[in-house]
């Protein structure tokens, strides 16, 4: 299989703190990657720096293979590839937010056709349809007309993975994409994730739930202060810590587990 | 351009620069508090206070501000009961004060549009906040709800800022000699109009490129990190 | 003292002159405002890009025009181009058509750049407000840059805008009483010379005001229904 | 233009240059204008424009004379050229009827009893200076049009105000201006020719000398056949013209 | 002891979906209770009414004895308490937004302080000092300075709780209070709450962690479209389901747990 991502040594620093610093990963087609760490330690920075959203410091991000990016430090700029690219990649990325980021102007449904007829040029219907399949998927299907501020926390959360899921991408980052649900929802999106995978999407997804990102992943990442400290399957994560860091963490979620 | 003119000019554009400064810093120092106010009346609950507040808004913005002036000055002088009244007399009697009252009061209705729709604009959420630790609605206002409107009006206040100092002009069409008013005599005297009008100019832009940069300065200032 | 009001207004038909007058004033205003915030929005999309060069010349143009008096932006624009407009036109034979039409064109162009750059601050200010995270998520679904800003930046921030180009429009509906200086009779014009030879000032600014009034309440209720609309799905929590 | 003397005028001075709706103007100077077009054997057109805008328009040839009851001075002089005067109008002061200075009779008690009192007139004009000149003491206001300068004087805002002599006449008969009346001594523009100028004249682009002479001609043939006169006598029912000196 | 709040048959509607339908239930001094349901239930919208930042459509709301809230809806109009006595509640209720509302203009520092110096009318100095040891409890203290936005998800969250920590209120309503934090800390904030509760505190708490739920609190509500479904202890709840509803959601909780 090939790798559809690979980060080598990502670093971004926001002015004097060194937010990531090093990171190297690589994910091949169809796998599910837990990115976990305490609060604060980088996981949404990581995310957002593959998907472009923040220029990273230094690193490369080669992504599908099609498009690489090399950006150096060496001569304290940054080299990016072009827009366009970015944009052609991002076609085939799908982000869910932490803060779910739903237009407020535009209904649920238009919130999620709207990428479906502008960047996949479906017709008004068949992007209607897709999108309805998607929101059902979440159960928000019969939300179709409301705005995103008459909804609660969950659904905008619910709508905010449809609205990605519907874009069917071929590499999907997921920050924290739980965080406002209920167990049961949980156990719904745990489903559709898989699914997903199944059909062969990649998928990196944040949480803090780590049974969920147990059940659900083929390796976690662990992350602390913006340092790599382990990258293994999951019970092999569970079983052999690699660093301190690594087993307090998971001995104070063991011991909340308890 | 003939210098001769501009030399004998510039002296008396000085004196009427005072005024026209006196009458921008009074639209702006009792202007912005009103039209805040005004603003803030238009989103309050208070259905009457509402109307009354957009009905004021609405004939101050719709009419021109020579009118307004005229009306103040020249109309309701003719009403005895104000000529004897002392206070408003002494408001509009004067030309300076009459000059004052019209620009605030016509600057006040814009003012109160812009903060209008600032205040309309702000997240729910945030006020939410405030209000939810028992905040009394003054500190509500001055500590949540006006900063953050302010950081969002502050283009287009800046706007009003400039146009008060331009405005304030239509005091010369009641006696008071301020930097238009200097410039309309010499204007007729020499008939050098052209030459007077770019000096004019040059006085107002002066006054408004300060006014203009020091208030983008102050945008810039307040704008947090994103 | 209603006699003598229909004595003026219709027998010495002053009533018609201020119409006229009011439609001299409509059709200069719209035409002068479309066409500033025309060119107003992308000016002030390169400046909230913070397209380097343009957005300095943007600020720069802004103040200039802000900063000084309108009078003199339509004197320069008038006087100072009306030398090669003849010379130009006389080249061509067509001296007296552009004589008469010139002074509508340099009108129009006069509003349009002073609205122009009053609209500017209004939709940067409105542009820079829009939370970025959700431009964000624009970006992140590959939404093509226009349609971005179609579908999401501009009625976002047209929302927040209104109220600023609302001011500007009052504001340059009023201005049009400037081109007066290039010989055309708009509304504030009519009422003063009227004004001056009835010797019935207030009368006659009074009705210039109430016209002025009318207009921009006709105006009043396009923009409160504008402002309903836009802020369909914000009025919740 | 051929055929065509373009006349810029403002249009809003009530009995000198009056533009009504139709555009047409009328008044002592739209007299004195189509006097001069009759005398040139030319086509009058008027082109009505704010005060401020006249001088710069004739500049850029927007039309060849601006007749306006323009006060002709030295200083003037500099900008625009002036055909001969061929009128001047008497100045007077004017007060409430039962103000003490109603009685006064010369310049120098005048002069005296204006110290701290507010005095309007109508800004820019020759008479203008003339108070800045002469009356030191006096608060000046000035005015943009005269309707505004006795609006004040009628609501007590000032306590005298000068102008000429059309505008009292005009003035006394309104019931507001019933109250009031002129001081008895009548200055005229020869009483102090370098501030109140030599009267009205038409004004010229500079440097304009073969449309002058034209110009000068036309007036001083009105001058001497009583044409002037009879203009004056029709909208103020006084004679004010000045002699034609050639 | 006291009841500090009691609620009775409280109704909201928006428009014509009905949100919350005849609740009731009292919270006593130093009582810990968990509101669990599914997402939309209503629980948010709970909480809001319990704050009057929402009208509710009918009910009563009785809060620290002092005041009552009466609303009917007989009349078709809701008759409030007036503001003066609103904000005096609010002076001793604290609330914890699902997504956090910091003010973006103020500093960490500031966000904290802002409440005790206009309403508890504490001195700059004491403020900051009860501002950072508030902000400390939840290891916040080193970003006194930074502004919310340039804080991670799981920061933000913290600076909320420690807003309202500071206030030491003497009912604290918390909308999932550690929906963006991981597992150490939520362990963390658990502690807080407890040590909260010990001291006197009452709390009222949404959350979709059962275990953590089930660790903290004296009671557990089960809300389901608006309606209470259970209002149990934690154990009992867990034994005997009341209804339907709460049998499902709690195997599909168990289910997801397993
Ligand atoms: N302004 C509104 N107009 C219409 N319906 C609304 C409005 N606000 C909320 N609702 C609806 O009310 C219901 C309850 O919302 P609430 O926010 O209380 O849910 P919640 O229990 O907090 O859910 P979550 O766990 O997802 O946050 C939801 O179904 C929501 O769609
Ligand atoms: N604009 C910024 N300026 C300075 N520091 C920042 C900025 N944005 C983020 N940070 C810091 O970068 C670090 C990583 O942030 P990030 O959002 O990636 O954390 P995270 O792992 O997603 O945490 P959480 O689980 O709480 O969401 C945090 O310590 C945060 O304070
Ligand atoms: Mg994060
Ligand atoms: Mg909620």
């Amino acid at each position: 299989m090939n790798n559809v991502l690979k980060v080598h040594d990502l670093t971004k620093t926001f002015g004097s703190t060194t937010v990531l610093d090093g990171i190297s990963f690589n994910m091949r087609e169809g796998e599910v990657i837990s990115l976990i760490g305490s609060s604060g330690c980088g996981k949404s920075t990581a995310l957002r720096c593959i998907n472009f959203l923040e220029t990273p410091t230094s690193g490369r991000i080669e992504c599908m293979g099609q498009s690489v990016s090399v950006v150096n430090d060496e001569r304290g700029g940054s080299q990016i590839v072009n827009a366009r690219d970015i944009r052609n990649l991002r076609r085939q990325i799908g982000m869910v937010f932490q803060n779910f980021n739903l237009w407020p102007h535009l209904s649920v449904l238009s919130n999620v056709t709207e990428a479906l007829v502008w960047v996949l040029k479906l017709g008004k219907k068949d992007a209607e349809e897709v999108a309805l399949s998607a929101l059902s998927k979440v159960g928000m299907a019969s939300f179709r007309d409301r705005y995103p501020q008459q909804l609660s926390g969950g659904q905008q959360q619910r709508v905010a993975i449809a609205r990605v899921l519907a874009m069917r991408p071929k590499l999907m980052l997921c920050d924290e994409p739980t965080s406002a649900l209920d167990p049961e929802l949980v156990g719904e999106v745990l489903k559709v994730i898989r699914a997903l995978a199944e059909a062969g999407a990649t998928i990196l997804l944040v949480t803090h739930e780590m049974r969920f990102a147990r059940d659900v992943s083929n390796r976690m990442i662990f992350l602390q202060n913006g340092r790599l400290e382990q990258d293994d399957e999951p019970k092999e994560l569970f079983r052999n810590p690699a660093t301190e860091g690594v087993k307090r963490f998971l001995s104070t979620v063991m011991a909340a587990n308890a | 351009m003939d210098l001769g003119i501009i030399a004998y000019a510039v002296p008396f554009l000085v004196i009427g620069a005072k005024t026209t400064l006196l009458i921008a810093v009074f639209g702006v120092g009792i202007g912005l508090p009103f039209g805040v106010a005004v603003g803030l009346a238009r989103c309050s609950r208070s259905r009457v206070l509402r109307r009354v507040c957009d009905a004021y808004c609405a004939i101050f913005r719709g009419t021109p501000m020579l009118v307004q002036v005229f009306v103040i000055y020249y109309g309701l002088a003719q009403v005895s009961f104000i000529r004897q009244n002392p206070i408003l007399w002494w408001m509009i009697g004067d030309g300076l004060n009459a000059a004052i009252l019209a620009v605030v009061l016509n600057t006040g209705a814009y003012t109160a549009e812009i903060f209008r729709t600032a205040f309309l604009s702000l997240p729910k959420g945030l006020i939410e906040a405030a209000e939810a630790c028992g905040m009394h609605p003054w500190h509500v206002f001055r500590r949540v709800k006006f900063p953050l409107a302010v950081r969002q009006a502050l283009p287009a206040y800046s706007s009003e800022a400039a146009i008060i100092v331009k405005e304030s002009s239509l005091a010369s069409t009641i006696t008071v000699l301020e930097i238009t008013g200097y410039a309309k005599r010499l204007m007729s005297e020499t008939f050098a109009i052209m030459d007077i009008f770019i000096v004019t100019a040059a006085f107002y832009l002066t006054i408004n490129v300060v006014v203009l940069t020091g208030l983008k300065l102050l945008e810039r200032r307040l704008s947090f990190a994103r | 003292m209603l006699g003598d009001l229909w004595v003026l207004m219709v027998e010495q038909s002053w009533a018609l002159a201020l119409l006229k007058g009011s439609v001299v004033t409509i059709v200069i205003g719209l035409i002068g405002m479309a066409l500033g915030f025309l060119v107003a929005t992308p000016l002030a999309i390169m400046r909230w890009r913070k397209v380097v060069f343009v957005s300095q010349l943007v600020d720069g143009y802004s103040i200039l025009v802000r900063g000084v008096p309108g009078l003199l932006v339509i004197y320069l624009l008038f006087f100072g181009s009306i030398e090669w407009v003849k010379a130009i036109t006389a080249a061509f034979g067509y001296q007296d058509s552009a004589d008469d039409a010139y002074p509508y064109l340099v009108g129009v162009i006069a509003i349009a750049v002073i609205s122009c750059a009053y609209s500017i601050e209004v939709i940067r200010g409105a542009l820079q407000a829009v939370p970025y995270g959700l431009l964000e998520a624009a970006q992140s679904l590959a939404l093509p840059r226009g349609v971005t800003f179609i579908r999401i930046t501009f009625p976002l921030a047209l929302r927040l805008a209104l109220g600023g180009i609302n001011n500007v429009w009052q504001m340059t509906i009023k201005d049009t009483s400037l081109v007066s200086v290039v010989g055309l009779q708009e509304l504030m014009r009519t009422a003063a010379i009227g004004a001056g030879i009835t010797r019935s000032p207030l009368l006659f600014y009074c009705i210039a005001a109430a016209l002025f009034f009318c207009m921009t309440a006709v105006s009043q209720t396009a923009f409160s229904s504008a402002e309903r609309a836009l802020d369909r799905g914000f009025r919740g929590r | 233009k051929d055929g065509v003397l373009r006349i810029g005028t403002e249009g809003d001075a009530p009995k000198f240059s009056m533009a009504d709706p139709s555009g047409k103007v009328t008044g002592f100077d739209a007299d004195i204008a189509n006097g001069i077009c009759a005398e040139l054997k030319l086509k009058c057109e008027f082109v009505v424009q704010t005060f401020s805008s006249l001088v710069p328009s004739m500049d850029k040839d927007r039309f060849d004379v601006i007749i306006s009851g323009l006060g002709i001075t030295a200083e003037r002089q500099k900008k625009i050229d002036y055909s001969i005067p061929y009128a001047t109008t008497p100045l007077y002061f004017a007060v409430s009827k039962d103000s003490p200075l109603a009685g006064l009779k010369s310049l120098a008690e005048i002069e005296k009893a204006l110290q701290g009192k507010s005095v309007g007139v109508v800004t820019g004009t020759t008479y203008a200076r003339f108070m800045e000149k002469r009356m030191h003491g006096a608060d000046l206001k000035t005015y943009d049009a005269v309707t505004q300068l006795t609006a004040d004087l009628a609501s007590g805002r000032i306590d005298v105000a000068f102008a000429d002599s059309p505008t009292w006449m005009d003035f006394f008969a309104t019931p507001d201006g019933a109250n009031f009346t002129r001081i008895d001594l009548k200055i005229m523009a020869m009483d102090d020719p370098d501030v109140l100028g030599h009267g009205m004249g038409v004004g010229m682009r500079k440097g304009n000398t073969e449309l002058k002479t034209k110009v000068d001609a036309a007036l001083c043939n009105m001058i001497n056949d009583g044409k002037v006169k009879e203009a004056s006598m029709r909208w103020f029912q006084d004679d004010y013209t000045i002699p034609c000196k050639k």
